[in-house]
């Protein structure tokens, strides 16, 4: 999950999530990047509305389940 | 049988040719079947089966002597099960299916002191046509839930009175007729079925339908999971497959953190979601406006 | 999901998910393999166990996440 | 489903679920069986546990969610 | 459960599931049928919509979420 | 689940599923396919909507269940 | 937030999470690190089971399921 947090990272910070950054990312994490990865992420994320995506997965899906305890 | 009134040898004749021309002979108890119901039944069975009330000895010789005319040994076993105010009851119908008929076509009927009831006796909640009276004070003392409310007698709440297989007393029946509750049933009671070579007695014939339900859905379940589990396509099957693969496919993904259109809101999402449970135990100062929303 | 797909049903097969048979694969279905996603994908099965993961739930919990409110 | 069905049937009774034992339960059935779907069968069948894969829930079921509240 | 899925098959197939269906598919599996469960499963059956009492089984159900309060 | 896999490669790829396209697939995949298999799912996927079946499953559950712990 | 995808990004490349590591991959994302923020993070981090809590992230939610009986 490094690349994913990386990402989330860069789109936390404002910042574009492009090879170049997640390399340097990763680097400072002490990663060696995998430059296959790197661009396989950057581009499956083509395209993704990150803000979009990242609304959706925030909200608990369906409603926490009643708990009768 | 040189003793024997003419009569009996008529009824037993009579007997024995219903037993011998019907596949299926039920033994009932009519006793304590008033005439009218018992004609009711008649009309309802018309044509289905033949219902004839005889003295349980003339039944009994009737039994038998069918049972040895036929060839069929296994008849006459019928007979060790008269007892009560016997009847024979000749039809088509399945021992399984007349069981049930019998037991639907019983009808309520009034409390009996001293009768014993089959199911449990509930006084519904809510107002009676009962005024107040020394009625009242009886209810209570049976522990019933019983009030004045506006000038009538009220009952509380659903009261259980009477579990199945009790007794009902005096005052209990002159209660259950004052509320119009009527806890006995009166019907035809099943004694023994015989069909090909098989006596039935009540306890194998009271099936349970919802076991069946259950074994009916079980076999499918069953069906269901042999399908999908092996990939074997049918109709009803076929959208399962393909959603076990996907989900299967999305959840290595997933797992790997592999991200395509269909995982990346899943990814993201447990990385969000690890920040968020993170965040819980973070004191409020380092959380930003984000989290805090 | 190509990728996926195609790393599954090697895996269903009984075969390595490596690049060379993964390459193959895609190539049978009429895709032109991009070697980045191929890579990263191989890289990020490295360590997963494909039978016990299949076995999981795909959706996300609900983990009733109380966000600080 | 008639011939899971009849593959079922089968395996209940202790019989071997084979093309030709298929045949004759459908036809008993009046099914006219279609060859190439009980060969499928059959072969989709081979090497697998009856008695566990009809247990096994066919779709992934969630694990017990431990939440602590 | 033979019997029972003898008659799902009946049912599958279109038939009624009577007692003499029954027995021929019973017999075509090598199971020597038992009259009374024969009758007892006729008898049953009889008045249920087995579609529906199918559907009901079929019917997606969440799993049993065991959460600890 | 080999021929589903491949099946679903070849939607995701665009292609239609047919017998040869299952067979070039399952082939370079190191499967020696099954002739009765491929004809099997081939006829049950006919007038079924993947992408609809797909993001069925895709869906959250319907409703999360009150559970006594 | 982006304090705390640097800790899991640390966390998953398993490096340490104290306030060095977390300021050089606050740096690499653009960040000016703000070293309250950094020094009550890695203090409030500590002897939190980073491990479990991704875990329970994870946890799958109930899918649908066809119930095995």
């Amino acid at each position: 999950m490094e690349y994913v947090y990386a990402a989330l990272l860069l789109h936390a910070a404002g910042k574009e999530i492009n090879e170049e950054n997640l390399r340097k990312v990763l680097e400072a994490a002490g990663v060696t990047p995998d430059e296959a990865r790197i661009k396989a992420l950057v581009a499956a994320l083509e395209g993704v509305n990150i803000d979009e995506v990242i609304q959706k997965a925030a909200m608990p899906v369906a409603a926490p389940v009643a708990v009768a305890a | 049988m040189a003793h024997v009134a003419e009569w009996k040898r008529k009824e037993v004749e009579e007997l024995t040719r219903v037993i011998k021309s019907y596949p299926v002979i039920a033994l009932v108890d009519v006793a304590g079947v008033p005439a009218y119901p018992l004609s009711k039944m008649r009309d309802k069975f018309r044509g289905k089966a033949i219902i004839r009330v005889s003295r349980n000895t003339l039944i009994e010789i009737a039994i038998k002597r069918a049972a040895q005319e036929l060839g069929k040994p296994e008849l006459a076993k019928l007979a060790d099960y008269i007892q009560g105010g016997a009847a024979i009851l000749a039809t088509d119908i399945n021992p399984f299916k007349l069981y049930k008929l019998l037991e639907e076509s019983k009808t309520p009927a009034p409390a009996k002191p001293g009768a014993v009831v089959t199911k449990d006796v509930v006084i519904p909640g809510g107002p009676t046509p009962i005024a107040p009276g020394p009625l009242v004070g009886e209810m209570q003392a049976l522990g019933i839930p019983a009030r004045i409310e506006k000038g009538k007698v009220t009952i509380q709440n659903d009261y259980t009175v009477l579990k199945a297989g009790g007794v009902i007393t005096e005052q209990l029946a002159r209660i259950l007729n004052a509320l119009g509750i009527e806890p006995l049933e009166v019907g035809l009671n099943l004694l023994a079925v015989y069909e090909d070579g098989i006596v039935y007695t009540p306890g194998v014939l009271a099936i349970d339908p919802s076991e069946y339900i259950n074994m009916l859905q079980q076999a499918y379940v069953h069906a269901f999971n042999l399908s999908v589990n092996t990939a074997y396509p049918t109709k009803q099957t076929i959208e399962a497959i393909i959603q076990k693969a996907f989900l299967g496919a999305k959840n290595v993904a997933v797992e790997a953190g592999y991200v395509t259109k269909e995982t990346v809101e899943d990814i993201f999402g447990r990385a969000l979601r690890a920040v968020l449970l993170i965040a819980q135990n973070l004191p409020g100062e380092l959380l930003d406006e984000k989290t805090k929303e």
